[in-house]
């Protein structure tokens, strides 16, 4: 019980008092107070456990710096959040924290005893061992590392909250809302220009909150950045990173400092913005100095013990050690003192201390130990007192007090800059990296800037001390564990770049990124190998600047909203009437449509029936659908599909075979000439985007001499397929203007006219093998038609039918789907779809490679039909073939099932599949090895129903 | 080489671990080596150790521009599986997983595999017949692979959302239960060490500037920062980087480099016991030993050497994880981080010689090169020591782009209808 | 995100409403069949792939839907120029 | 043991608003129903002559509810059942894309933040009358600032149902 409120001072609102809890026990603070700053003015020194060798730890620093105070918060169901910084949590009314990372509890806690066995855990240990007996790495030591490893509990159950997102635009973004980059928005500002000032604390001000003499200053600031239109002020906003030309990720946070009942919208907020320039002010953070006992409750930051006391009111001691190598240590201690927080001793390594500093410790009658280092801290949960010896050197002599606050010098918060790819350059003076050269619009201010005022000092790694290196106990980054020793051996051990020692120590690889480590690391390395700093470099920055939320990341792209689900027209008639769906590309399509208690085959097989016997109807909205105009647009469809086009007569329909340019089927469809000048083509449901994007590429880039245009009408036409014998039968009353008799509309023969008083193009095109219509009407009108139809149909008995019923049919004829039973690397020639390429055309995409020398080569794979011995057996689409069944594994497979339905139409199992040399094996038997037993089937052409199509010309 | 053990690792412990030794020491350029290898990756120092070990080739250098293991190596997401779907795959990622098995006594270095099963989810109808089709074609290869229901993915990796209320609901998976993760820095410094301790000089920070061709228009040697160096093999297992190489010997590949983003949230008790991946919602994941979630993201859509990707990709990427995962929208993302991936046009790896004699290639991995370490490294090692190819790399050619016989993977995972 | 200007719009336009088309000025034959297969090859694969100036190729497809090209500095992605579709290599 | 509640909503069960959704200073309603064409010509003159109407010329401009989208691309939006000559035998596209789309409109001071949640363009500098095609997050689509406060926006038919929900929360998140 060390730290105590202060009588008066800082920021906090002491009328109003904060009850919260932290691990089960009620406490309380006042409004403005952090939950670090809250629970050390009761007195708590004890906050959490490091991770290797769970330490006990208490608050180094009062920000986002902060690696040891880690707390997980839990605002109800679903809204538990592992792993904050005490520091950086606002008390509000039922705050409900707890420590982690300890067993039983945060004071007693068994699984330090890892902390005794330290010494068999140095740096890169487990690369040395638990390798023995093979098996137990998985089996024994990693769930036992893996169970001891990790900070808090990750939530377990759904996030009730939601998240915002939003774009943004402003001439000047200013990050960091401390002195400078105030100073800089105002500037900005009175340009007339958009300004965004953002900072990440619960208000704006960094480091002059910590400075009562710059409040008035502050507040009027603030009043006179609020007053102006052209400004935004967001505070509780961490700008997360630097991307390409200057657009710069914030995240906000909207509510978690509220009290749970009182938190309405969303959680979080990203803000996606693209700045003119952008001004980083975004500070420095102090250094922590290396030495024996640095880890002690109790011990640390110099500004953090200021900003506690000016800013918040607590004390963080009664008395207390300043270990100083910079001058800003003796500020602050004189800042601490003049609040009422007792110091009593300010040691620094340096022999010459600036005599105004040192006259003013003395008459706030502070003792002073130049040349002195902090040898040792005693203590285990709680500082009890120091040692301190000249130069580091010999016994040296105690110094009573509970805390102790380290004043190392500072490092430029450079993140952002190096985002940007922004170059750094080592200041010797300052002892850090500053910001050097930028190609984007992009300047520093302030601390970050290396201009700042807090005096001057030394830049030095391990402190001096009795001990060597390798005996050292002195902790570098707090949170992993990694001593001074670790870098030490690292060194030892051949690795000297600087990324080498970070991945072998893990040195600044915890959940604050090295803010307080990466530099001491980089000293002590630069110390162990008598190389300068810059030869061993600094590790590079990557987003985010903190933590942040996944929930933030994703804004409103959450459950419902997550992506598009595309839908026709006609899927909400299906919805009404059973369908169960399949996802196709972004589309969702009805598979089928189940009565009574029919299962999927049970269903297909009666929609199969109803087709072939009478008639189905079936929603084809979703295929792409482009219309090609203009002059040149049979030229051009010559060019870019494998068949003649120029010869089509308007009226008339073509299946189009499109391959990329390496020769393999990519797309096919029906298309119609509707006038010379004028196509209306169809691809794949998923192809539609895709073949939309190639045909432009080569219309615009390749031969953009051609008179020619591309319209996406995928949406524009609901598409409702009529098939079966009594598809003519179940239209004609619905349509007007189109004489729907054989010899005036032949199959593949298109007509325009009306339906239900609504226009159409309407296509006679089968998939399935039987008659049929396909009927292209406005989509707001596509529902009110299938109405229509479906009302007509019913009078036949007609079925509505899904894709899987489409599937079996169409295989049924020996149709191919293209992706099912082509997959990417299949020629025309391959899918049994050569009389598709026009042979005397001289050139359309993909030609010449079909003359490549693996594509001609014999023993591809062609596509085949398959007929199982057993009738009744229907293969697995998938499945591997092989000619001879009883060779060991690995077998040589020569071809694959791309599709197999039962067929009700013709009581047996049919396939299809790809097998090498296939249309040289008609009449083979083949095998098709499964699990527990193997299948034969005989090689057949792929078509199994209606061979001369007698049905679909009917 | 100091054994390690946990023996040895007491022992040191007495004396404050002062008698390990380094892992591999700095060495100086040699005026000539009988093989060189450029890239200091997982795969480079592979290849020299296995040229060492396995070929009897020992002096060897591995020339590599910065610090060993420091590109896509120690910037990958660490997902080992062989569960490709043609033949050529299946042997090529098979042999590396058999060797992996083992890896970490046979190195005397444990890079930690873990064989923790990697599921792979099938969403649509297309996904199943294509899971399917390689469970079926791995089983007659004689590599795992077995299909899950949904139930069964559930089960396996709790977190998991089943319902049908997600924008792609789980219909199944594929589980590779050999497949896992291995801790991708000690690869390369287990692979280095080991290769020291045979004779390899490892030589960082030693960018190549030249190759040198003879009069017969063979490799003569390397010109580099430190000078010249002669050897009459060189192989190039350079990555993103490896276009510019092949430059310097006058030729040209069919390889383009792209960004592509990883990135980790904080670390948490174990809660994700596998990997998982999902091409539909375009995500994959798993949890290191460490307790963080370890997430690749997607490519960038042009080339770059910029090692930084946009933000939109994290975006998406993580609406993603937690579309499938939606436990974890409050995890805070922690690291992201960029490397540099080279690609081929059917997005499988060129391995084997090239028209320059002497001058041999181990490139265009894409995003998928970390599970193929152990084995990439032995048989660009097999093909530098016989001068030509092992019977599993010889489909990895360069003439397939002239022919037309590519190893399309992706291509066959193709969706459209 | 990228902020790509577009020489149709003459106007910088987000990332995102680009579709990227790979490198630039690799014209297709106008008669495809007198390539030999290694001409081919390096018609369809072979890319220059430069650390540095890269001549590419973006769509503005959510925006004026044109092609055009772009001289792009792949180290610092920075766009060096853009220009319209059929104008010379710059 | 991890668990995932149900959730009332999924993709799947969105549907398309029809009444109007009002926010804090800002309202999503469908726009009248409109005819839509797109239009091709590389020389604008032969196409005005085809259609008998003026076309702007600069890309982003708008006369009469005629947008030039493109170099050679114009997007009408016009009264509904206006008909267009389709310009037969010239070297020019007329195509009737009327149903392709729906019209939303999103005015109130709050508009443009809300457009602004996931469209990267700068909006504010846009001017009355102006417009264009660009997207919001993932979705393509054309915005046109009607008035200063006052933003139609054309979606294709099977997106609309996602843009009305995501431009829902958007507004439900801005109050």
């Amino acid at each position: 019980m060390s730290g105590f409120r202060l009588a008066d001072g800082g920021r906090i609102d002491r009328r109003t008092k904060r009850t919260f809890s932290f691990d089960g026990k009620a406490q309380w603070g006042y409004a403005g107070d952090s939950l670090a700053s809250a629970l050390l003015a009761q007195g708590q020194m004890l906050f959490g456990r490091s991770f290797k060798y769970h330490r006990p730890r208490g608050i180094l620093g009062a920000g986002v710096e902060e690696p040891n105070a880690l707390v997980t918060v839990d605002r109800g169901p679903g809204r538990m959040t592992p792993n904050l910084r005490a520091p950086s949590v606002p008390v509000h009314d039922g705050l409900t924290a707890t420590s982690q990372n300890r067993f039983p509890s945060l004071k007693t806690d068994l699984i330090a005893v890892n902390n005794v066995f330290s010494a068999f855990f140095p740096a890169g240990f487990y690369n040395k061992t638990f390798m023995w007996p093979r098996a137990a790495w998985e089996k024994v030591y990693e769930p036992i590392i893996r169970r001891l490893a990790g900070l808090g509990d990750s939530p377990t159950t759904r996030d009730p909250d939601h998240y915002d997102a939003t774009y943004a635009h402003c001439e000047t973004l200013i990050v960091g809302a401390g002195p400078a980059g105030i100073a800089a928005a105002l500037d900005a500002a009175a340009g007339g220009g958009r300004v965004f000032l953002i900072d990440e604390q619960e208000e704006i001000g960094g480091g002059a909150l910590s400075d009562p003499a710059q409040w008035a200053w502050l507040a009027e600031a603030t009043a006179k950045l609020a007053a102006m239109d052209n400004v935004t002020v967001l505070s509780r906003t961490t700008a997360i990173g630097h991307y390409h030309q200057n657009f710069v990720v914030a995240a906000e946070r909207l509510t978690d400092h509220l009290p749970v009942g009182e938190a309405h919208g969303p959680r979080e907020k990203l803000w996606r913005i693209r700045a003119g320039e952008v001004v980083l002010a975004m500070g420095a953070i102090e250094r922590p100095l290396v030495f024996e006992g640095n880890d002690v409750p109790g011990v640390m930051l110099a500004s953090a013990a200021r900003t506690f006391a000016l800013r918040y009111g607590v004390a963080v001691g009664r008395k207390i050690v300043v270990m100083a190598v910079h001058d800003s240590g003796w500020r602050d201690a004189l800042a601490l003192q003049a609040a009422g927080v007792p110091i009593t001793a300010i040691v620094d390594l340096r022999r010459d201390i600036d005599p105004a500093l040192a006259d003013a410790a003395r008459d706030a009658r502070i003792a002073c130990y130049p040349g002195y280092a902090i040898t040792s801290v005693s203590g285990s949960l709680a500082v009890k007192g120091a040692t301190i010896a000249l130069a580091g050197v010999g016994k040296g002599q105690k110094l009573d007090c509970d805390a102790v606050l380290m004043a190392g010098g500072w490092t430029p918060t450079v993140h952002l800059w190096s985002h940007a790819k922004g170059s750094l350059r080592w200041d010797e003076s300052w002892g850090a990296f500053l910001p050097d050269k930028t190609h984007e619009n992009l300047r520093c201010v302030g601390a970050c800037a290396g201009a700042w005022d807090f005096g001057s000092g030394l830049s030095v790694g391990l402190l001096p001390a009795p001990k060597p290196l390798h005996e050292s106990k002195a902790f570098v980054d707090f949170q992993n564990d990694v001593k001074a020793r670790d870098i030490g051996l690292a060194v030892q051990e051949g690795f000297r770049s600087i990324e080498h020692i970070k991945r072998y120590t893990t040195n600044g690889m915890a959940t604050d990124q090295g803010k307080t480590s990466n530099l001491n690391g980089l000293q002590i390395a630069s110390d162990v190998l008598s190389r300068p700093v810059t030869e061993i470099g600094l590790t590079t920055f990557r987003p985010p600047y903190t933590p942040q939320s996944f929930g933030a990341m994703l804004g409103h792209h959450k459950e419902a909203l997550f992506q598009p689900l595309r839908k026709s027209g006609i899927d909400d008639w299906a919805q009404a009437h059973g369908a169960v769906y399949e996802n196709v590309a972004q589309w969702r399509r009805a598979r089928f449509f189940p009565q009574g208690s029919e299962d999927m085959d049970a269903a297909v097989a009666r929609e199969c029936r109803m087709v072939r016997s009478s008639v189905g109807v079936f929603d084809a909205s979703t295929l792409g659908k482009i219309e090609v105009v203009g002059p040149d647009a049979a030229e051009f469809l010559n060019r870019m599909y494998t068949n003649p086009w120029k010869s089509l007569e308007p009226g008339r329909c073509r299946y189009g075979l499109l391959l990329g340019e390496h020769g393999f089927i990519i797309d096919d469809g029906v298309s119609a000439r509707l006038a010379p000048d004028r196509f209306h083509l169809t691809t794949t449901t998923g192809g539609a985007a895709r073949v939309l994007g190639m045909m432009e590429d080569y219309l615009q880039t390749e031969w953009s001499d051609l008179d020619v245009w591309l319209t996406s009408t995928t949406e524009q036409w609901a598409v409702i397929a009529v098939q079966g014998p009594r598809a003519r039968d179940v239209i004609a009353p619905l349509v007007e203007g189109i004489d729907l008799s054989p010899e005036a509309f032949p199959h593949m023969a298109v007509r325009e006219g009306t339906i239900c008083g609504v226009e159409t193009r309407l296509f006679r095109v089968s998939f399935t093998g039987e008659l049929g219509f396909e009927v292209n009407v406005p989509a707001e009108h596509g529902r009110k038609v299938w109405e229509a139809i479906w009302a007509e149909g019913e009078k036949h008995g007609a079925a509505a039918y899904g894709t899987e019923t489409m599937h079996v049919l169409r295989a049924e004829k020996g149709f191919i789907i293209v992706g099912q039973d082509t997959d990417g690397t299949v020629t025309p020639d391959d899918a049994g779809l050569g009389w598709a390429v026009g042979k005397k055309k001289p050139d359309f995409v993909g030609k010449r490679s079909l003359a490549r020398p693996d594509i001609v080569a014999p023993g591809r794979k062609q596509l085949v039909g398959l007929l199982t011995d057993d009738a009744q057996d229907v293969l697995e689409e998938g499945a591997q073939i092989v000619a001879d069944p009883n060779q060991p594994v690995p077998m040589t497979m020569i071809g694959h099932v791309t599709s197999s339905y039962y067929s009700t139409t013709l009581g047996r199992s049919i396939a299809m599949a790809l097998v090498a040399g296939g249309r040289d094996r008609m009449g083979e038997t083949l095998y098709i090895p499964m699990p527990g037993k193997t299948i034969s089937a005989k090689v057949l052409a792929p078509m199994f129903y209606d061979a001369e199509g007698s049905r679909l010309n009917g | 080489m100091k054994r390690f053990s946990g023996f040895n690792l007491i022992g040191e412990a007495f004396r404050s671990h002062q008698g390990w030794p380094e892992h591999w020491p700095d060495k100086a350029p040699k005026a000539s080596y009988d093989a060189i290898i450029v890239g200091a990756g997982g795969h480079g120092l592979g290849a020299a150790y296995y040229l060492a070990k396995k070929y009897g080739i020992t002096n060897v250098a591995v020339i590599e521009k910065g610090w060993l293991g420091g590109g896509n190596t120690g910037r990958n997401t660490t997902i080992i599986r062989s569960n490709y779907l043609y033949d050529e795959s299946a042997h090529l990622y098979d042999h590396a997983v058999k060797l992996w098995d083992g890896l970490s006594q046979e190195l005397n270095y444990n890079i930690m595999y873990s064989k923790r099963g990697v599921l792979m989810l099938a969403h649509n109808v297309h996904d199943v017949q294509s899971f399917k089709r390689h469970i079926h074609a791995n089983r007659l290869n004689g590599v795992d692979n077995e299909w899950l229901t949904p139930e069964e993915c559930k089960a396996y990796c709790p977190p998991l959302d089943i319902s049908p209320r997600t924008r792609h609901p789980v219909l199944g998976g594929a589980l590779q239960r050999r497949g896992g993760t291995a801790r991708h820095d000690s690869v390369a410094w287990g692979y280095a060490r080991a290769a020291s301790a045979l004779g390899v000089d490892i030589i960082q920070n030693c960018a190549v500037t030249g190759i040198r061709r003879g009069a017969d228009g063979a490799i003569e040697g390397v010109e580099t920062e430190r000078g010249f160096i002669a050897s009459r093999r060189v192989g190039v297992s350079a990555a993103g980087s490896t276009s510019l190489v092949m430059k310097m010997a006058g030729l040209d590949f069919p390889l383009e480099s792209y960004p592509l983003q990883a990135l980790v949230s904080e670390p948490v008790k174990p809660i994700f016991p596998c990997v998982v991946m999902s091409n539909t919602v375009h995500a994959y994941m798993s949890q290191s030993d460490k307790g963080e979630l370890v997430i690749g993201a997607g490519t960038d859509q042009y080339t770059s050497y910029s090692q930084r990707g946009a933000f939109h990709i994290v975006e998406h990427t993580l609406a993603a994880i937690c579309e499938i995962f939606p436990i974890f929208t409050r995890m805070r993302m922690l690291r992201t981080w960029g490397g540099i991936v080279d690609v081929t046009p059917d997005r499988s790896p060129i391995l084997g010689k090239t028209p320059v004699k002497g001058l041999y290639v181990n490139c265009g991995w894409g995003t998928g090169g970390f599970k193929a370490t152990p084995g990439a490294g032995d048989l660009l090692a097999y093909t530098i020591a016989h001068d030509e190819p092992h019977k599993i790399n010889a489909p990895y050619n360069l003439d397939r782009f002239r022919n037309g016989r590519l190893i399309d993977e992706a291509a066959a995972a193709a969706v459209a209808h | 995100m990228l902020l790509i200007h577009c020489p149709y719009c003459e106007e910088a336009r987000p990332e995102v409403e680009f579709v990227y088309g790979g490198e630039a000025h690799i014209a297709r034959p106008l008669d495809p069949s007198t390539y030999s297969d290694g001409e081919w090859e390096e018609f369809l694969y072979i890319r220059s792939n430069p650390r540095g100036r890269h001549h590419e190729r973006w769509r503005h497809t959510h925006g004026c839907g044109r092609f055009f090209n772009a001289v792009r500095d792949t180290v610092t992605d920075v766009f060096e120029t853009t220009y319209k579709a059929g104008e010379a290599r710059k | 043991m991890v668990d995932i509640a149900e959730i009332a909503v999924s993709a799947a069960e969105l549907k398309l608003g029809t009444e109007p959704v009002q926010g804090s200073g800002v309202r999503l309603s469908h726009a009248d129903a409109r005819a839509r064409y797109s239009l091709r010509a590389r020389d604008a003159a032969v196409l005005e002559k085809a259609i008998s109407r003026k076309l702007p010329g600069k890309i982003g401009d708008q006369t009469d509810g005629v947008i030039c989208l493109g170099p050679d691309e114009w997007y009408a939006i016009l009264p509904e059942s206006t008909a267009l000559q389709r310009g037969e035998g010239l070297p020019v596209s007329v195509v009737d894309v009327s149903s392709r789309a729906l019209g939303f409109v999103l005015e109130g001071p709050g508009a443009l933040a809300v457009l602004s949640s996931g469209c990267p363009l700068d909006l504010a500098r846009m001017g009355v009358g102006r417009a264009t095609r660009t997207v919001f997050e993932t979705v393509e689509i054309v915005i046109w600032r009607e008035a200063e406060d006052r933003w139609h926006i054309e979606v294709w038919r099977s997106f609309a149902t996602w843009l009305w929900h995501a431009l829902a929360a958007a507004m439900h998140a801005s109050k």
